[in-house]
C-alpha cells in the first residue's frame, strides 16, 4: 500500500517543486528583462508613404502604424503604398500577407494636385484639407499647389466648391526621365 | 521615323558583340569529353555507347515536353547543348552494362528535378548530373555497383551487339558465355578500384593487400597460351595504369583543352585537384597502410571527370573567382571524406551537391575589390 | 575527448536532425524566407537546446530515476523546454526588438519543435552522461542552425528565379529541402 | 605600361589564349573589339559643309534664368553669342551657346534632342545666308596665357568649351581655383571605341595647338607634368605629338611633356582606367580625379581650349567622324555644331537608304537617336549609320553565370550578381553591388554568351535606385509637414483656450471683489487698482496701433468709418478716466474687463464687414456692379466645373 503512495507523493512534489523553481526564474527574469513601449510602431511607420492621404481610414500614416503595431487593423489598407509596403507590413508585423483591393495606383508615375487658376475663387477650404500644407494662398486670394511639397493624396480635390483641382503627373523631362527595364524575348511566350 | 514621343524601349548600346554563344561554349565542352569517349569504348567496350544514345533520346523527349510545358521556344532552348552535357557527364557516371531503364530514369531525373522544375537553363542550384547520379545510386544500389571488367580481363571485346543484349536483356549471348567459359569468368561485372579499396579496408586488409586482387584476376587471365602475372597494379600494354586509370588520364587531357580555350576557369581544377592532393598526401604520410596513395587518389573513380566537366558547370557552381577556389578545395575535402570514412566508394556527387547548396553564401560573402573601394 | 567530436560530428553532419532524422521542419520551413531571421532563430534554438537537454539530464537523473518515475519524463521536458523558452523570448525581446518583430510567432514555438523534445528525450534512450547530453544538445542546434542557414540562402535565390507558377514558394521550397536531405545522405554510415 | 619583356612573352601566347592580352594593362578586364578604324582613317578630312539649317538645343533645366540676346528674324554673325546665363541665375551651369555661321535667326521650338530618351527641348534654328561673316576675338582675349586660374575659367566658360570626350562637362567648372594643387595633366588620345577617328586625326592634323592648349593650361595652372596617352594602334599620331613635343619643350624648360603608348585594348579612354594606366593611381569611389590631382582632358578639348585662349575664338565646331558598314566611304569633317544627322550621314553615301535610327557614338557606348534630324552637339564625337551586330533582337538566353562578363569588367564589379538582382527587382542588393560605380562601358554586354543586354538593366536599376532614395526623401518630409501641422493646429487650440480662461478668470475676479467688505487692507486694493489701470492703458495703446494698422492697408477712411473711430476713443479715454477717481476697486476693474469685451467684439465685427464689404464701402455707387461680377464669377466658375464634371463622366465609361 505505502509503495504506489510514495511513489505518488513524490511525483507530486516533484512537479511542485519543479513548477516553483521555474516560476520564480521566470518571475524573476521578467522584471529584469522589462520592456516598455512598442519599437514597432515606429518601424512600421518608416516604411508608409507618409502621404497622410487617410485612404486606410485613419487620420494620417502614424496612427495606422500606432494600429498596427497594437494589432487591431488590416495590412493591406495602405493603398499608396500598394502591395510593397503591405507585405513590408506582413513581414514586420508577422500577420498573414493579405491581397490590396485597388492596385491601379502602383503602376501609375505619382500625380500631384493642380488648381486651375482661373476657375479657383480663393475659399481657403482646400488649404484646411491639405494635410502636408502644400497649398499656398488665402482668402480671396489665388491659391496653388507647391509640387515638390504635394504627397498627391487627394485630400483636396473633394473638397473644392467650384472642382477647379484635378491630379497631374508631371511632365516628362530631362531630369525625370527613367531608363524603361528592358523586357527579354525568351521569357516571355514561345515565338 | 521621326516621331518626336520618346521611344517605348530604345536599343541601347552597346551594338557590337563577339558573338559568343551559350551553344558555342556547350559544344566545346562537349568535344573535350570525346578523348575520354574512345578510350573508355577502347578499354571497356561499347557499352557507353548504347547508354549515351539512350541518354540522348530521353534528353530529346524530356527537353521537349518541358519546354512545351513552359511555352518557351523550342529550338533555341534544344540546340543550346546545355542538357546534352548533363547526359554526357550521367554516361560516364553510370557502369557500361547498367539496364537500359538506369539512364533513361536517371536523365528524367536529372533533367526535370534538376533544372526545369526550378525554371530551366541557368536557375538550378543543383548540378543536374549529380543529382541524377546519386538519385540512381541511392535508388538502385545494386544495378549500380555491375561495372563491366576492363577488356583485358575479360580477354575479349564487348562487342557492340553483346553489350546491346546485355543491357536489355541484362545478361551475355548465349554465344558469348560459352567462350567466356574458358576463362572461368562467369559474370561480366568485376569491381572497381575505389570499391575493391573500400571492402578490402572494411575487412580490415591494408591498402596494397585489397588491390593485388585486381593484379591476381590478371593473373589467372589467358591470354593465346601464357599466363601474365600480374603485379601491384592491373597490367596494361603501356606504363603501370589501371584502365580507370587512363579513362582519368583522357578526361585530363580534354580538361586541359578546355582550359586553354578559356571554357572553364583554372580556380575549379586547381581547386579541386589540390586539395584532394593535399588531404591526401597528410593522411597517407601519416599512414600509409591505410590512406590510399596520392596518384590512386587521383586518377581513380571519376575525379578527372568531376575536377574539369562536373564543378565546372558554371550555372550550379560558385561565380566570383575567390568563391569558386573555396567551392572546388570544399568539394576536394568533402570527397577525400566520403571516400575514406563514408559508406560510397566514390563521394564525387554528395560532395557536389553539398558544396551546390553553400553557394549562395559564399557568392555572397567573396565579392571581389572594386575599383576604387578598400 | 575523441568521443565528444564524435558526437558533434555525427549530430551536426552524418545525422543531422533537420534533413536525415526530419525533426524540426515547422521552423524551418517557416523562418527560412531571410538569412538573418535564419539566423537568429537558429542561434535562438542553440541556447535553448543546449540548456533544456542540459535541464532535461539533470531532472532524469537526480529526480526521476531516484524515485522509479521514469514514465513522467515527458512531461517534465516539457515542463523544463517551456520554462527556458519563455526565458528565452523575454531575453530576445529585450536584448534585440528587431530579431524578436522578425521571429515573430516562431520564438514561443520552439517549446513545440520536435526537434527540442527530441533531443531530450534521445538523450535517454541513449543515456548519455551529463557531458555527452550537453554537446549532443549543442550539436543538434549547430545542425539545425547550419542547415536553417543554408536553406534560407537558397531560398532567396530560389524565389528570384523563374520557377513555374504552380511550384512558386512552398512547393518549390520543399522540394530543395528533399534534394538537400537526399545530399546530406553522403554522410551516411560515417560515425555509427 | 607592362615590361618589354612581358610584351614578348604575352604576344605569341596570344595566338593560342587571346585573353592574355589582359594582363599586359594595369586595370582589371577589357574587351578586345574589332577596331573598324581603317573605314574612315584612309580619307583626308572633308572641309567644313554649311547645311540648310542649323539647330541649336538650349539645355534649361527648370528653374535656370537665361539671358536671351537675340530673337527670331535677327541675322547673326559667326562667333556672336546667342544666349548666356543671366545674372541672377543661381540654379547650374548655363554653356553660352555662339552661333557657328552667319546667317538669320529662323525659329526658336521645340526640337527633338540627340538624347536616348528621344525628348525635344527649346532649340535656336539658324537659316545660314552661306556668306560666313565671322566676328573675331568675340572673346576679346589677349592672346596670352592667362596669369590667375580664374581668368582661364573665364575665357573656357565664355567661349562655351564642354568636354569633347563625349561626358559634355563644362570644362571651367572641372577646373581648380587655386594653383598647384594639380601634379598631373593628362592628355587623353586613347579613342578605344571601334570606327571613331577622329582624335587620331586631330593629333595628326593639330599636334601643335593640342600641346600649346595643354601647356598653357599647365602653366596657368602651375601643373609640372604633362602625359599624353595614346593607344598603340595609332603610330602616326604618336609620331607627330612626340614631335610636337620635342619642339615645344625647348621654350618650356620647367615642364615635363611624356608622350606614352598604351595597349590597345577597350575601355582604355576611360578617364579613371586612363589614370590608372599612366599614374597607377586608383581614384577613389565617388570622388573626382582632381581630388587626387589629377586633371584629364580630350586632345579636341585642349585645341578648343589653345583656339579660346589664342584666338578667341568660341568652341562652334568640332571633328566628327561618320562611319559605319552602311556607309560606301566613312569620313571625317569639321562639323558645325547644329549640322543636322542626315545632311552628314547622307554625304557618306550610303549604300542603301537609311531606315534605321542613327546611333551617335561608338558602337560600345553610342546610343540610337529618336529622330535622324537630330543635331550634332558639341559631345558628337561620331554618327554611326549601321553597327557591327545588326540592332534587330537576337534571342535573349538566361544567364548561365559563366564570369565572362565579371572577367570583362573594368571596375572590377559583379555584373551577374548585379543582373540577378535588378531583375528580380531587389534595388537595394543592386546597390550594395556598387552599381553606381559602372561606367556603361558596354564590355559586359559584349561577351555575354547570352547576349542580355546587361549594361540596360543596370541604367534601369540605377535611376530606379535614385527614385526610391528620392521618394523616402519626400516621404521624410511630408511627415515633419504633417507633424509640424498638427503641432500648429494644437498650438491653436491651446492659444484660443488660454484667451478664454484668461477672460474668465478675470471676469470672475472682479466678480470676487465685488462681495469681499470695503475694509479690506488698503495696498492690496491699491495694488489692484494700479494692475487694473496698467491693463487698461495697454489695452488702450494695443487698441492705438491696430488703429494704424487698418488705416494703412484700406483706401482713405469713408465717413462711417471716422465715426466709428472716434466713438471707439472716446470709450478708451472714458475707461482710462473712471479708474483715477477714487471709485470702488473692484467696480472699475470687472467694468474695465466689460469694456475690453465690448471693445474686442466691436472690433471684430468692424473687422468681418470690413473684410466682405470692402469694396462697397470704398465706392457706394459701384456697390451692385460689385455683387453682380462676383455672382457673374460664381456662375462662370460653376459652368465651367459642369463642363469639366460632363468631360470626366465621358472619360470615366470608355475605361
Amino acid at each position: 500500500m505505502e509503495e504506489w503512495f510514495i511513489s505518488i507523493t513524490a511525483a507530486i512534489l516533484i512537479f511542485v517543486g519543479l513548477a516553483i523553481v521555474f516560476g520564480l526564474l521566470l518571475g524573476y527574469a521578467a522584471v529584469r528583462f522589462k520592456v516598455e513601449g512598442n519599437p514597432m510602431a515606429e518601424q512600421i511607420d518608416k516604411i508608409l508613404p507618409q502621404t497622410q492621404c487617410g485612404q486606410c481610414t485613419f487620420p494620417g500614416c502614424k496612427p495606422y502604424a500606432e494600429a498596427l503595431a497594437k494589432g487591431e487593423t488590416e495590412v493591406n489598407l495602405c493603398i499608396p503604398g500598394g502591395t510593397d509596403t503591405m507585405i513590408l507590413i506582413s513581414e514586420i508585423t508577422g500577420l498573414e500577407p493579405k491581397e490590396v483591393e485597388v492596385t491601379e495606383a502602383e503602376h501609375k508615375p505619382k500625380e500631384t494636385a493642380f488648381i486651375d487658376e482661373d476657375v479657383c475663387i480663393g475659399c481657403v477650404l482646400c488649404i484646411k484639407a491639405c494635410p502636408v500644407d502644400a497649398i499656398l494662398g488665402a482668402t480671396k486670394l489665388m491659391h496653388t499647389v507647391i509640387q515638390s511639397e504635394c504627397t498627391g493624396c487627394d485630400k483636396c480635390a473633394p473638397v473644392c466648391p467650384v472642382d477647379c483641382i484635378d491630379m497631374r503627373a508631371p511632365p516628362v523631362s530631362l531630369e525625370n526621365w527613367q531608363w524603361p527595364e528592358p523586357t527579354i524575348k525568351s521569357e516571355g511566350e514561345a515565338k | 521615323m521621326s516621331s518626336l514621343t520618346p521611344q517605348s524601349s530604345p536599343l541601347s548600346s552597346p551594338f557590337a558583340h563577339n558573338n559568343q554563344s551559350v551553344r558555342r561554349l556547350m559544344v566545346r565542352v562537349q568535344l573535350a569529353v570525346i578523348p575520354a569517349l574512345l578510350v573508355h569504348i577502347y578499354l571497356f567496350g561499347f557499352g557507353i555507347v548504347i547508354q549515351w544514345l539512350l541518354a540522348f533520346a530521353t534528353l530529346m523527349v524530356v527537353e521537349f515536353t518541358m519546354l512545351k510545358l513552359r511555352n518557351r521556344p523550342i529550338r533555341p532552348f534544344i540546340t543550346d547543348m546545355s542538357a546534352m552535357i548533363t547526359a554526357t557527364v550521367l554516361v560516364f557516371c553510370i557502369p557500361a552494362g547498367a539496364p537500359w531503364w538506369i539512364i533513361v530514369s536517371g536523365t528524367a531525373f536529372a533533367l526535370i528535378f534538376g533544372k526545369h522544375i526550378y525554371g530551366g537553363l541557368g536557375y538550378n542550384p543543383f548540378n543536374p548530373a549529380m543529382l541524377g547520379y546519386a538519385f540512381l545510386l541511392l535508388s538502385f544500389p545494386v544495378q549500380m555497383t555491375q561495372w563491366t571488367a576492363p577488356t583485358e580481363i575479360l580477354d575479349y571485346a564487348v562487342s557492340f551487339n553483346n553489350s546491346l543484349h546485355l543491357i536489355f536483356t541484362g545478361s551475355l549471348p548465349q554465344a558469348a558465355l560459352e567462350a567466356n567459359l574458358t576463362a572461368n569468368l562467369d559474370m561480366v561485372s568485376a569491381a572497381t578500384p575505389l570499391s575493391q579499396l573500400q571492402t578490402g579496408l572494411t575487412q580490415g586488409q591494408g591498402v596494397t593487400e585489397s588491390l593485388t586482387p585486381i593484379a591476381l584476376e590478371a593473373q589467372t587471365h589467358y591470354q593465346n597460351g601464357s599466363f601474365i602475372n600480374g603485379f601491384f597494379y592491373n597490367t596494361a600494354q603501356f606504363f603501370s595504369l589501371n584502365s580507370w586509370a587512363w579513362v582519368n588520364v583522357a578526361f585530363l587531357i580534354g580538361g586541359l583543352w578546355l582550359l586553354a580555350v578559356r571554357a572553364i576557369r583554372w580556380q575549379y581544377p586547381v581547386g579541386f585537384l589540390g586539395s584532394l592532393t593535399l588531404i591526401s598526401f597528410i593522411f597517407y604520410s601519416i599512414d600509409p597502410n591505410t590512406y590510399p596513395p596520392v596518384d590512386f587518389m587521383l586518377l581513380s573513380g571519376g575525379t578527372m571527370l568531376a575536377a574539369f566537366f562536373i564543378i565546372t558547370d558554371p550555372i550550379t557552381s560558385s561565380t566570383t573567382p575567390k568563391g569558386r577556389f573555396i567551392f572546388a578545395c570544399g568539394i576536394g575535402v568533402l570527397v577525400y571524406v566520403i571516400r575514406t570514412w563514408g559508406i560510397f566508394p566514390d563521394g564525387i556527387t554528395f560532395a557536389v551537391l553539398l558544396m551546390n547548396i553553400a553557394v549562395p553564401l559564399i557568392d555572397q560573402y567573396t565579392q571581389p575589390r572594386v575599383y576604387g573601394h578598400k | 575527448m575523441q568521443e565528444y567530436v564524435l558526437i558533434l560530428i555525427s549530430t551536426v553532419l552524418v545525422n543531422n536532425f533537420v534533413l536525415v532524422k526530419f525533426l524540426g521542419l515547422c521552423p524551418f520551413m517557416g523562418v527560412s524566407k531571410k538569412t538573418d531571421a535564419a539566423l537568429g532563430m537558429g542561434l535562438a534554438t542553440t541556447f535553448v537546446l543546449t540548456l533544456s537537454s542540459v535541464l532535461s539530464y539533470i531532472i532524469f537523473n537526480y529526480l526521476l530515476q531516484p524515485f522509479g518515475l521514469e514514465y513522467l519524463q515527458t512531461i517534465a521536458f516539457i515542463l523544463a523546454i517551456a520554462a527556458v523558452v519563455g526565458f528565452t523570448e523575454m531575453a530576445v525581446h529585450k536584448t534585440s526588438p528587431t530579431l524578436y518583430q522578425v521571429l515573430g510567432i516562431y520564438l514561443p514555438l520552439i517549446t513545440t519543435n520536435c526537434a527540442v523534445l527530441g533531443v531530450a528525450l534521445l538523450n535517454v534512450t541513449e543515456n548519455n552522461n551529463f557531458l555527452e547530453s550537453a554537446f549532443f544538445g549543442f550539436g543538434a542546434a549547430v545542425g539545425f542552425t547550419l542547415v536553417m542557414v543554408l536553406f534560407a540562402s537558397l531560398r532567396e535565390r530560389i524565389d528570384a528565379s523563374d520557377v513555374p507558377a504552380p511550384f512558386k514558394g512552398a512547393p518549390i521550397a520543399l522540394i530543395t529541402a528533399g534534394l538537400m536531405s537526399m545530399a546530406f545522405m553522403g554522410f551516411g554510415g560515417m560515425v555509427h | 605600361m607592362s615590361s618589354i619583356f612581358m610584351q614578348a612573352f604575352v604576344r605569341p601566347l596570344s595566338i593560342i589564349y587571346p585573353m592574355a592580352k589582359r594582363w599586359l594593362h594595369r586595370f582589371h578586364g577589357g574587351v578586345f573589339p574589332k577596331t573598324y578604324k581603317s573605314l574612315s582613317l584612309k580619307h583626308p578630312i572633308r572641309s567644313t559643309v554649311i547645311p540648310e539649317k542649323l539647330i541649336l538645343p538650349v539645355k534649361q533645366l527648370t528653374g535656370q534664368k537665361i539671358a536671351w540676346h537675340v530673337a527670331i528674324g535677327d541675322t547673326v554673325q559667326k562667333n556672336q553669342c546667342l544666349i548666356s546665363a543671366a545674372k541672377e541665375n543661381k540654379k547650374g551651369i548655363i554653356v553660352p551657346i555662339h552661333a557657328p555661321t552667319s546667317g538669320v535667326i529662323h525659329a526658336i521650338e521645340m526640337m527633338s534632342l540627340p538624347h536616348p530618351s528621344g525628348l525635344s527641348a527649346l532649340s535656336i534654328i539658324i537659316k545660314p545666308d552661306l556668306k560666313d561673316t565671322a566676328l573675331n576675338n568675340v572673346l576679346n582675349v589677349s592672346g596670352k596665357v592667362p596669369e590667375t586660374p580664374q581668368q582661364l575659367k573665364d575665357i573656357l566658360l565664355n567661349a562655351g568649351i564642354v568636354g569633347l570626350g563625349g561626358a559634355g562637362f563644362p570644362t571651367f567648372a572641372k577646373l581648380p581655383n587655386q594653383t598647384g594643387i594639380i601634379n598631373t595633366l593628362i592628355i587623353n588620345g586613347a579613342e578605344c571605341e571601334p570606327f571613331i577617328t577622329c582624335d587620331n586625326l586631330l593629333m595628326q592634323t593639330q599636334a601643335q595647338d593640342i600641346l600649346n592648349g595643354a601647356i598653357m593650361v599647365a602653366q596657368t595652372l602651375g601643373i609640372p607634368s604633362i602625359i599624353c596617352g595614346i593607344e598603340e594602334n595609332k603610330p602616326t599620331a604618336i609620331q607627330a605629338m612626340n614631335a610636337a613635343a620635342a619642339t615645344l619643350l625647348k621654350n618650356t624648360p620647367n615642364l615635363s611633356i611624356t608622350i606614352q603608348t598604351l595597349p590597345a585594348v577597350y575601355p582604355m579612354g576611360g578617364e579613371k582606367q586612363l589614370i590608372k594606366e599612366l599614374t597607377g593611381i586608383e581614384v577613389p569611389a565617388k570622388t573626382h580625379a582632381i581630388d587626387s590631382g589629377l586633371l584629364v582632358f580630350n586632345v579636341a578639348t585642349f585645341a578648343a581650349i589653345f583656339k579660346a585662349i589664342t584666338l578667341g575664338e568660341p568652341l562652334t565646331q568640332r571633328l566628327v567622324t561618320i562611319a559605319g558598314l552602311g556607309l560606301k566611304h566613312s569620313y571625317n569633317t569639321n562639323a558645325l555644331i547644329g549640322t543636322p544627322f542626315l545632311t552628314l550621314a547622307k554625304a557618306g553615301e550610303p549604300i542603301h537608304p537609311i531606315q534605321t535610327p542613327l546611333i551617335m557614338g561608338g558602337p560600345m557606348m553610342g546610343f540610337q537617336v529618336a529622330d535622324n534630324q537630330v543635331p550634332v552637339i558639341k559631345t558628337t564625337n561620331c554618327i554611326l549609320v549601321q553597327p557591327p551586330e545588326p540592332a534587330t533582337e537576337t534571342i535573349v538566353m538566361p544567364c548561365i553565370r559563366c564570369g565572362e562578363c565579371m572577367d570583362a569588367c573594368p571596375v572590377n564589379l559583379l555584373p551577374q550578381q548585379m543582373f540577378w538582382h535588378s531583375q528580380a527587382h531587389e534595388f537595394e542588393k543592386v546597390e550594395k553591388l556598387n552599381v553606381f560605380d559602372c561606367i556603361e562601358c558596354g564590355c559586359c554586354s559584349y561577351v555575354c554568351p547570352s547576349h542580355i543586354p546587361l549594361v540596360q538593366f543596370y541604367r534601369h536599376a540605377k535611376s530606379e535606385i535614385k527614385h526610391i532614395h528620392a521618394e523616402q526623401q519626400a516621404a521624410e518630409l511630408a511627415k515633419q509637414r504633417h507633424e509640424f501641422r498638427l503641432a500648429r493646429i494644437e498650438r491653436e487650440k491651446q492659444e484660443r483656450e488660454a484667451r478664454i480662461k484668461a477672460k474668465k478668470a478675470a471676469v470672475k475676479k472682479q466678480a470676487s471683489e465685488a462681495e469681499k467688505p470695503s475694509g479690506a487692507s488698503s495696498a492690496k486694493s491699491a495694488a489692484i487698482k494700479a494692475a487694473a489701470a496698467r491693463a487698461a492703458a495697454k489695452r488702450a495703446t494695443q487698441q492705438g496701433s491696430e488703429q494704424n494698422v487698418n488705416e494703412i492697408s484700406p483706401p482713405p477712411l469713408s465717413a462711417r468709418q471716422k465715426a466709428i473711430e472716434t466713438a471707439k476713443k472716446q470709450a478708451a479715454a472714458k475707461v482710462g478716466s473712471k479708474v483715477a477717481p477714487n471709485k470702488d476697486p473692484r467696480t472699475s476693474a470687472k467694468q474695465a474687463a466689460k469694456k475690453a469685451a465690448a471693445m474686442a467684439a466691436a472690433k471684430r465685427r468692424t473687422q468681418t464687414n470690413h473684410e466682405n464689404n470692402s469694396d462697397a464701402t470704398s465706392k457706394i455707387d459701384s456697390k451692385q456692379a460689385m455683387n453682380d461680377k462676383r455672382k457673374q464669377a460664381m456662375e462662370t466658375a460653376k459652368k465651367r466645373a459642369a463642363e469639366r464634371k460632363a468631360r470626366k463622366a465621358e472619360q470615366e465609361p470608355p475605361k
